[in-house]
């Protein structure tokens, strides 16, 4: 075993420029995974709150008898589009208002009157909620009796609610890809050691050497370049979380996600490890003795 | 001891052995010659099992080849001395762990590993090498390396495929007397050469193949 | 040369399985940079619109002089943390609460007075912008005469523009990690190819062979992987948009953005080649003959 | 014509050449002989630039390998055909294309590179393994590939390091044979061998080197 060992570090010494290389390259790949999850997490902490469905506005005419509101109400009922609907009152739609106003509010403070109107705020089933349905549908229910106006400009909304999903996908398609690369990288580094031993391995199989035997410094050798690889890539995480936090400084509450996973210290070189072993052993394959 | 019963081998349709049968004794050391091409090596790696026979049966030392698993490869390699035609030397290694390798492999503690290998260097007198690297030594040097990591590990059998192709006389001579005192210490030998120096005035048995068939036997 | 693209291809089909690796690491790589310069650019006309500066409103009380706002503009432009100021009279304040206010600005319609007050836009230098000396500034200024109130809450405004550039920090480390890892993947790849021959590359020296003529078969064969890997690496971003550009369909106005840029099929496999060739010589490196 | 001027070759602190002094004539054939790591093969890598003397000079037909730049290498190889002690046959390319390859590299065109690899194969009396690979073919047929190899391109200088240590002596005097046809169409030939059935009366010079000088010369 001592020997296995010291055949490893030798042949790590031997090839420093490539190994060097090698541990670059599982360190940054291991940065890179790390820094997309990080990225996707905090990605979905901010559009978290971007709104979540689609929505229409169905102000009614003035002074519509209650009668006429409950009619209105069980129409849209009916419609086969509707997922949801909420009746917002004149009185409501004031509260809102000045809610909106904030601290200018003041200004409402003249009004003898509650100039708003009532209003449905209608949720549409998710089939029906593109450009083209929503327009058919606003121009359907603006005929309907006792209706003043539709209003449905939350195509806004809409677009970065889709777009959020996008970006989602994007990076998860990226992060996928990036892990596949990494296992390719850890890879095709031991299938270099591996050629670069191959004629060793001939000749240690006919001097009558176990699989064992053969194998231990290359696994040893690759798991020795994850560790230092993963030791690189926690190293270069924990810079990048050094210079992030001192750039958002204490203002921002979302920096409470920021937090530095200790877990991270231990997980990236176990990580590097198991990789570098596990990619060792694919790239031996198995031994025809 | 190592018997071939009418063993035959064939590349493809090229027939490299055909109808093979030999029996050597325990502790006897022989000699195989015949043309270039003629299937020595060959032979050789059957015993070893770096070639499997396509027809018959091969005993070495009681082991039955044709029945054996390839588990159990590295045991019957591991009793087996082979010097090959080509070296075979590690090049990332140097000469004295090239030598030791043989013995590692066989699990033999570190102390007893430097003993051992430094006195297989002694015997084909390149103990002053044992730092370089193969790449730097002569032909015949390396040859007598591969010699030496035969030897190193007693094995109970020692094959030799053209053991003195890269020496001069000289030192082929002595070369040959290493065997001999191996032999006579209970090594079961078999050597492959085209040297017909090696065996003259030995007295042993020297197989002659042609074209993969044995086509007589005299003694040296 | 005939003879070189004739050992080039002889060794891609006998190491087939190696390359076939090699191909696709090339071109899930390109495909990695091809998504992230994708997502740069879209999250850059998102986020485009975003509030660019930290502003401060400054409201002054009602029927100040001309004299006195005078006053405070000079006051105010003698500080050293001033960037830049705006004046916003009453007029141009309601003007501003019309625009706001849309479709339901009618509300206002009542009013005999304008309620606003006048106010300045103050704009801080770089330096200043951050909880704690906006918070100081605020208080001084306050602290003035003529003046009602300063409100600062564009916080929100000031932690959606730094996270944005954050997030384009990480986008662009991970981007060039990428890139980088790229050529360390084409770099190993084509190394493998080299140890694979380094053996025949010394035995052609000896023969007397040319730097070019032991080099041309490594660069073709390079070459070649990087072409497959850049077609590949086509394919998969053409799929990729196909399946994007499906999901969001044509409601979104931003999808002018997500035309599938037809230079990307000439540009790619273009890449990938380069990158084939790069990474071969540089496997091979000065041959000392 | 090759002619070394007090040329010194050391590695390390370990003296390899010593001296040397030898005047080869254009169009003559001479052996070399000595104990394993006399310098032999050293001696002979000087010649086709595989090391550099650290003394004196070489000349290799007018050509003053001191003065050489690196560019120029590979056009004195060009005009040297080596048998290497370890053959050095590409694992990857057929036998065909290791022979043809020396052709391929001199930018001979294909038709004449065909015929003119196949008349060498003809000669080492190995055609029939054209389409095989080196590592399918016994240690004395790679030896003779080597040599087809070194001889196909009809170089002036012709430099053979042991080229008969893996041959049966009958196929060794066919090659020896074969090396005084080329020597008699005006090839300047060198042999390094132990093999002293190889010069015996051919009446050619035999220079002996020991421990790295020349201890003297004979004619075989
Ligand atoms: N793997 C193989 N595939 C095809 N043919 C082979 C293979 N191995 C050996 N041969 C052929 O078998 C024959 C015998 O080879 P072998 O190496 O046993 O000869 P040998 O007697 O050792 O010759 P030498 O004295 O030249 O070393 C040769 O003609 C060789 O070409
Ligand atoms: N690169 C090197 N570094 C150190 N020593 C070397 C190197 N190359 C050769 N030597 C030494 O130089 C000496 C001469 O080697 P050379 O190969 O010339 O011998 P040779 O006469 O060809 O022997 P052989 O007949 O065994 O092939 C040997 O002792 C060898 O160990
Ligand atoms: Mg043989
Ligand atoms: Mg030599």
């Amino acid at each position: 075993m001592s020997y296995s060992f010291k055949v490893a570090f030798k042949s790590l010494y031997r090839e420093k420029w490539i190994n060097l290389l090698s541990i670059f390259t599982v360190g940054s790949s291991l940065l890179i995974i790390t820094l997309t999850v990080f990225f996707l997490y905090n990605l979905e902490l901010i559009t978290g709150h971007l709104p979540e469905r689609f929505s229409m506005m169905i102000y009614l005419k003035d002074n519509l008898a209650q009668e006429e509101v409950q009619n209105v109400l069980s129409t849209l009922r009916k419609r086969p589009d509707v997922a949801k609907l909420k009746y917002i009152s004149k009185d409501e739609a004031l509260k809102e208002l000045k809610e909106t106003l904030h601290d200018t509010n003041y200004i409402l403070e003249g009004l003898d009157d509650n100039p708003l109107a009532a209003s449905f705020e209608m949720r549409l089933k998710k089939d029906f909620v593109n450009a083209a349905s929503a327009a058919k549908i606003a121009g359907e229910i603006k005929k309907m009796p006792g209706i003043d106006s539709v209003y449905y400009g939350e195509k806004i909304a809409e677009a970065i609610n889709l777009l959020k999903r996008s970006v989602e996908n994007i990076s998860l398609i990226i992060f996928l890809t990036i892990a596949l690369g990494v296992v390719f990288v850890t890879y095709s580094t031991v299938k270099i050691l591996f050629y670069r031993r191959k004629e060793e391995i001939e000749i240690l199989k006919l001097l009558g050497a176990t699989g064992g035997f053969i194998r231990a410094p290359f696994l040893i050798e690759g798991g020795a370049i994850g560790l230092m690889g993963g030791v690189l890539g926690t190293i270069g995480a924990f810079a990048f979380y050094i210079a992030v936090t001192y750039r958002l400084s204490i203002v921002i509450p979302i920096l409470k996600t920021l937090v530095f996973p200790p877990g991270l210290l231990i997980a990236l070189p176990l990580t590097g490890i198991i990789l570098g072993i596990i990619g060792s052993a694919i790239a031996i394959g198995r031994l025809r003795l | 001891m190592i018997i071939f019963q009418n063993v035959s081998k064939y590349y493809d349709f090229h027939t490299v052995l055909r109808n093979i049968n030999i029996s050597i004794q325990k502790g006897e050391m022989a000699f195989l010659t015949g043309p270039s091409g003629a299937g020595k090596s060959t032979l050789l790696k059957l015993m070893y099992m770096a070639e499997i026979p396509d027809e018959g049966n091969i005993l070495i030392e009681d082991l039955d080849i044709g029945s054996m698993k390839m588990s159990q490869i590295p045991l019957l390699r591991r009793n087996i001395g082979v010097v090959f035609q080509d070296f075979k030397l590690i090049r990332n290694l140097n000469i004295f762990d090239n030598v030791a390798l043989a013995l590692r492999i066989r699990g033999v503690a570190e102390k007893e590993t430097k003993a051992l290998t430094s006195e297989a260097l002694k015997k084909v007198n390149l103990r002053h090498l044992a730092d370089s690297y193969p790449k730097s030594l002569s032909g015949g040097e390396q040859q007598r390396i591969s010699i030496a990591r035969a030897i190193v590990a007693e094995p109970l059998v020692l094959l030799a495929d053209e053991p003195t192709g890269n020496l001069d006389p000289g030192t082929a001579l002595d070369i040959i007397r290493l065997f001999r005192d191996l032999n006579s210490q209970g090594t079961t030998i078999m050597i492959a050469t085209h040297n017909r120096e090696l065996f003259r005035g030995t007295g042993k048995r020297v197989l002659k193949l042609d074209g993969g068939s044995l086509v007589g036997e005299e003694l040296g």
